[in-house]
């Protein structure tokens, strides 16, 4: 069912401690920024959060970590010159990392909205990364055993939405949001832009309503 | 929806009109719907508009219109029966993977399919006689019964001969399996589930005369609600 | 590398013997009927082809079926009011039949695009279409072992493209056309209308040119 | 391009703009191209317009062009390296998993890299130093040392302390097994593969000065062509 929310506190209001939550962005091209503050002050706790990152600086995800939310990190590329709450926590052994080559977290992402139940990729194959395992030899070539990453939530950003949550959005900034807005059990897309039904084209919708639960606007 | 204790809501069995009306009234107001081709493209004559249902084709859509005519008709947009249909406001195209994702993946919420035959605990024959010389086509059939999260099948409960098409177990190839959560049938609507048959109404017998015809242990829905 | 091509004949002179062939297309819309044509008229034969069916009437694949060209159909609807040169064909056993559920045919599609190896899928488990599969509990559903579809040339329409092989596509007609550029070795694409690159708006290109080899503009 | 028996071509070693501008020559006109982070970047500023070379960056573009300045600057348009760039006529955007699709499924021409060691037989290692108390981070890495159909390695042949990257095998946790099919140095050009690694020309040194340096067997590359 989906919901137009007025504000982004009522719109994460109903996520619970020891949830999985998936938010978008790629660096800061289609991070939920506002979402992710409002998770912050809603309180909960003990989350599973899957990003490409592992957050920057002192503000977002960087906070939510810094503040003991997050449990468990999945993500590609935690380490990065202003992840200083990442690395305190992660070196005081107050986090737990599952690192994924970027690709293989999107296939993963990716194969949960699509309900498949596990693949085989090449990648990272007879890395350490691969460690522990299966493996097959497939079209020629040695590949990896790999699961789908399901989500309670997903946070996303997109520029517009219509009346019934189809998205669009804008350049890189598309990056992880229709796959999330796919893996998740409840999606929840802030956007700049609210449009009458009928104001996108068929043609140009990049994520169906069918995958959006909430939409709140956010200036 | 209410749903009652076994009652026969009709005197007399339902039509194959007065049974898609009756699976419209069913479906929750915002569901995202697939319809299979034959009888289940009737449901689409009873949804109201205030239902604000959307409809699925596998074919590359969500927002599926009614069927066009005359001036409508548009070789590039069609259903998965490949007949000529319209396009709703709101509506959006995908490929034919992104398509299946929104089946496979659980995200639509009813679909309703013809049936050769339903087993006790929900397994679906649909998609093959099992006759040898039949050449075998099973086209978006599987899919559909394994992606919903509540198959409805719509039916006739009994062949021309008089057979039961709700059976033990299926004599015919099956499409999914322990897929079904509703057969909707001229005689009877029941809800099929691991643990069993239960009988939501019946339309012109009671539970009783309906048994007799049934090769499984039937038993009527507990009241719920009020 | 891609090329402009003036006609249909020079877009198909390639396609060897043997070979397999993707065909886009659900029912008539997005069937590329003048490539089939063409290749029918190139004398191709002992092809493999790959299309959701196995042909209609008189005309395109059917024609490739009746003149004996194709060995074995990859599809997931042979059966049809008027796919009597199919029947006709298969029941001499004179052609080989694959039948894939439709969304495992797509899905099989996109993993040979993909790069990736092979996936566990729920459909069709328990079924005849899966005897013989290997199959595993996987989030709670058996699932069944499906591995990539690949093919050596892929005949696709869609409605425009520009000069750098960018694709979109009308309605319906998008159907298998996106999957099939991307799991063939050769894309060969008709076109209604061939526009200057900057034409196309990149939010809304559907088929990336990197995906497509040969472009013939078809009136 | 044309191939020749060990030649060396330049009397001084290659600084790392003469390195980029050899490999942006050596990309065959129309190429699809994705450039890693860092050394590798450099290279586009070494493209030619008539080479007509597409680059991809695996956050979700083909096209982009040169990094944005001042008023181009836009947040939602940027590169792997989270930098901001811009956007070429004719480009396409798409999303994270369909981006990946164009690595992993070897759509890709040619991916150039950095490496902290490269092994005789290819493999690559280039994401993490092996240091017991470093945080790993592999972003796209390793996708992008699977995934395209020629894997550049772009870096200089010793390291501070003179030791050799070009390795028999890597010390250094990998990130691609067999995946590097030519090495950039400034030293010389390499081509890896299963029967060993081959010099392809010489930058301020000879072969025989340069076997000395490098712990694997090298051999010349026999003449191609003329």
């Amino acid at each position: 069912m989906l919901n137009f929310i007025d504000t982004v506190g009522e719109a994460v209001a109903d996520i619970k401690d020891g949830s999985t939550v998936m938010i978008g962005g790629f660096g800061n091209a289609g991070q939920p920024f506002e979402l992710i503050d409002a998770l912050l002050d809603s309180g909960a706790t003990d989350l599973t959060v899957v990003n490409n990152n592992a957050g920057q600086g002192d503000q977002g995800l960087a906070l939510l970590i810094k503040e003991g939310r997050v449990r468990k990190m999945i993500c590609s590329f935690p380490r990065q010159s202003d992840s200083w709450h990442f690395d305190t926590k992660f070196k005081a052994g107050e986090i737990e990392l599952e690192l994924v080559p970027q690709g293989n977290l999107a296939e993963r992402i990716r194969a949960a909205g699509a309900g498949i139940g596990a693949f085989f990729t090449p990648t990272g194959y007879g890395t350490m990364l691969a460690e522990g395992k299966e493996t097959r030899l497939l079209d020629g070539k040695w590949q990896v055993f790999e699961t789908p990453i399901h989500a309670d939530v997903a946070l996303i950003k997109a520029l517009k939405a219509d009346r019934k949550g189809n998205l669009v959005y804008r350049k890189t900034a598309r990056n992880f949001g229709p796959i999330m807005a796919a893996a998740a059990k409840h999606t929840i897309a802030q956007v700049s832009e609210i449009v009458p039904i009928g104001a996108l084209d068929p043609e140009n919708v990049v994520t169906p309503g069918i995958y959006v639960n909430s939409i709140v606007k956010v200036a | 929806m209410s749903i009652q204790t076994n009652v026969q809501t009709s005197a007399t069995p339902l039509g194959r009109d007065e049974l898609a009306a009756l699976v419209a009234r069913d479906i929750a107001p915002g569901s995202f719907v697939n319809l299979g081709i034959g009888q289940p493209t009737l449901v689409s004559n009873y949804l109201s508009e205030e239902q604000n249902i959307t409809l699925h084709t596998e074919n590359g859509m969500l927002g599926m219109g009614p069927e066009a005519h005359g001036d409508e008709i548009d070789g590039d947009l069609i259903n998965a029966g490949k007949i000529p249909v319209t396009e709703l406001p709101g509506a959006s195209y995908f490929h034919h993977a992104d398509s299946f994702a929104i089946m496979r993946g659980g995200h639509l919420d009813i679909c309703v399919l013809g049936a050769f035959q339903v087993s006790a605990t929900g397994d679906l024959a649909n998609w093959h006689t099992g006759a040898p010389d039949a050449i075998p086509a099973v086209g978006g059939a599987m899919d559909l019964a394994t992606g919903a999260k509540d198959v409805f099948v719509m039916m006739t409960l009994l062949t021309r001969d008089g057979a039961s098409k709700l059976v033990e177990q299926c004599s015919y190839p099956l499409t999914g399996v322990g897929c079904v959560t509703r057969v909707y049938t001229d005689k009877a609507v029941f809800l099929t589930g691991p643990d069993g048959v239960s009988v939501r109404e019946t339309f012109g017998c009671t539970l009783e005369e309906l048994q007799a015809l049934v090769p499984v242990p039937l038993k009527a829905v507990a009241a719920v609600g009020v």
